[in-house]
């Protein structure tokens, strides 16, 4: 069963709310060929329908320089741009570049938090999707190998 | 004054090269306080900027990149799932009535920072996670093992009770604990494995520098944040499991957990500590 | 006839081929057998592994037993099974040289480690 | 078995600053098992829900590049004492997890 069903399935509280809440965000299925792909552009097409985006300002990208750990990189994403509908992590050189996206109801303030893998040093890139367009910040953050944990 | 320190050196190399002693040499040597100053004032020489309490943070103390990441991790460190399992665990009744704090001095709330102590009825050092075997062992209950989740959630639990706690290890006045310290210290200044390291050719010497792509964390605080989340292993892992670790690393064949040799090398260890606070359980890479 | 002068070189450039593997084969031999000295087989190597673990014993009672001592030895008894004596005879001493080593050391820091003390 | 999600909510006036952190293993499906040496099998958790009083307030989807034992922080308006906070995910393997708190 795909989980996105499942979930919507069971999710009774949501279900009674069903009506109070903006048409196309409840029902939203887990984007499974966007994040099975292995090129960041081929992901952020399945997710958006196309890969160009335009690089803004008005989005500040948290992201360490250097990774302490590959396996934990703390990553925020915070913007000032309005009407804001999903904010998305994709790292360019991961085996799977779409690392994990935020669907952002109205109401809800377009900064987030997470923590994620990365696999080598690459370009990490958040993907703002307003309603306005597509806006992205990148960074570069650099893995490199562990000695025995300090 | 330097001379006569030198003369004296000189003199008792001389008599362990005769073996004409053994356990007593040490007093011809500095005593554990003057070897907690001497410890505590290296590094503060070394890293003349550290505060001398920031060293609970181990390598976050000196390495300002990893510290934020770090702190960012400490917004909701994944070890608080084993501090509340430790809870639970800790409030549970043996069959027999008794629970743990029927076992521990402030019935074992905020207690981590005199673990390790030197018991002299059974003449040896027991530490926190021998301590809550004991206790289960008095009470009819089996021992867990100790790398057992159960042991280290208890570990990380008493430990989070004791967070701001000033590490205080007594060297009791009995020759036996003396030379527990002793062996500790010997223990941890000596060469080992086929990379021949010794922990103070890491943690002292090389503190602050690269390890790979890693920095070196310094000694001094090294007890203090135990157990800890390792992000690298998915869990929380005990004090002598990282001695098992970093003995393994210099391609030794390690000792096991709670060996008398890891809880010598912890007593002399947290001794170098006094002064500093308990802060653990800690989230490290 | 020009093709049988072809052949010909190559007859001659795979005949120096030939010597060639043969002297590196013969000189690595003869290496592995001068390092060896006695011949490998099943009583010589049962001699080197009773000697690679009486040295790896003498090096865990000096508390200083390196990592993979007592895996070259397991690893030295499994050639044993495949009856490989040269592999086991290469693994057992290699085990047996890490016992003495780690017992040397050992000595050494018996003294040594006071020298690293922060005074 | 209890849940294995923790959330902590401050409310800063009608603002909610939400932080979670949950047990799961993530797995890659590229990991292999150190002891056995075969392949750990692909294990995460696909989908996230936040709802407040019953209304969505952050889906998050989730690749395996998450952590493990994942941590998420977000803010959401309109939040008030006494509303429900109900967090729910489902992973590849049709588990699934969740946790409510009353905010205050």
């Amino acid at each position: 069963m795909h989980p996105g069903r499942r979930l919507f399935i069971q999710g009774s509280l949501a279900l009674a709310a069903l009506a109070a809440i903006p048409r196309g965000l409840l029902a939203m299925a887990w984007p499974e060929k966007a994040f099975g792909s292995a090129v960041a552009n081929d992901a952020m097409t399945e997710l958006f329908g196309t890969s160009q985006t335009t690089p803004s300002d008005a989005i500040t990208l948290g992201a360490p320089e250097i990774a302490e750990n590959g396996a934990v990189v703390p990553i925020s994403i915070e913007t000032t741009l309005t009407g804001v509908q999903s904010v998305s992590v994709v790292v360019e050189k991961n085996p799977r570049p779409l690392a994990v996206s935020f669907e952002i109801p109205p109401g809800t303030q377009p900064d987030v938090a997470c923590r994620i893998k990365m696999g080598k040093t690459s370009q990490v890139m958040a993907v703002v999707k307003t309603e306005n367009g597509l806006f992205s910040a990148a960074k570069e953050v650099k893995v490199t190998i562990g000695g025995c944990g300090g | 004054m330097a001379d006569k320190q030198e003369v004296k050196v000189q003199t008792t190399r001389q008599l362990l090269i005769f073996c004409l002693c053994t356990a007593l040499s040490s007093s011809a040597y500095a005593g554990p306080e003057e070897d907690r100053i001497a410890f505590q004032a290296y590094f503060q020489t070394r890293f003349p900027d550290v505060p001398l309490a920031d060293y609970i943070n181990g390598i976050y103390a000196l390495d300002e990149g990893a510290r934020r990441q770090w702190v960012d991790i400490e917004e909701f460190p994944p070890y608080e799932f084993a501090v509340e399992t430790g809870e639970l665990l800790f409030g549970q009744i043996f069959r027999n009535g008794n629970s743990y704090s029927d076992c521990f001095d402030s019935q074992g709330i905020g207690v981590r920072q005199r673990y390790p102590r030197f018991d002299s009825d059974r003449g040896e050092v027991v530490t926190l996670e021998m301590a809550i075997n004991l206790c289960r062992q008095r009470n009819g209950e089996p021992p867990y093992s100790y790398d057992s989740d159960e042991l280290v959630s208890l570990s990380a639990y008493m430990a989070w009770t004791s967070r701001g706690e000033v590490i205080d290890i007594a060297i009791p006045d009995d020759p036996q604990a003396l030379a527990a310290y002793e062996s500790g210290k010997q223990f941890y200044y000596s060469k080992r494995g086929q990379l021949n390291f010794a922990c103070s050719d890491c943690h002292v010497t090389s503190a602050g520098l690269y390890v790979r792509a890693d920095h070196l964390s310094a000694s001094l605080g090294h007890p203090s944040h135990f157990p800890v989340y390792r992000s690298k292993l998915g869990k929380v892992i005990s004090l002598h499991s990282r001695f098992y670790g970093c003995i393994r690393d210099v391609r030794a064949k390690p000792f096991a957990e709670q060996s008398i040799e890891y809880r010598n090398l912890e007593y002399f260890l947290t001794y170098m500590s006094n002064g500093l606070v308990v802060n653990g359980p800690g989230a490290r890479k | 006839m020009g093709l049988g002068r072809v052949s010909e070189a190559r007859k001659v450039k795979s005949g120096i081929f030939l010597l060639l593997l043969g002297l590196t084969v013969l000189c690595t031999t003869q290496q592995v057998s001068l390092a060896m000295e006695a011949p490998a087989n099943e009583e010589t190597v049962a001699y080197e592994l009773a000697l690679a673990e009486a040295s790896r014993q003498r090096a865990a009672e000096a508390g200083a037993e390196w990592l993979e001592t007592g895996s070259l030895i397991e690893q030295a008894k499994h050639a044993v099974e495949n009856e490989d004596w040269r592999q086991a005879l290469v693994l057992a001493r290699r085990a047996k040289q890490q016992g003495e080593l780690a017992v040397e050391q050992a000595g050494r820091e018996s003294v040594a480690w006071r020298d690293r003390v922060i005074q | 078995m209890a849940s294995k999600i923790k959330v902590k909510v401050k409310l800063k006036g009608d603002i909610a600053e939400v932080k979670s952190l949950m047990l799961h293993p993530m797995e890659t499906g590229a990991r292999k098992d150190p002891d056995t040496g075969s392949t750990i099998p692909m294990h995460h958790i696909t989908q996230l829900t936040f709802a407040n009083n019953g209304e969505p307030v952050m889906v998050i989807n989730c690749s395996t590049a998450v952590s493990r034992d994942p941590y998420f922080s977000f803010s959401f308006n309109g939040a008030k004492p006494g509303d429900t906070l109900t967090v729910n995910w489902v992973d590849n393997k049709g588990d699934s997890d969740s946790t409510e708190v009353v905010l205050k």
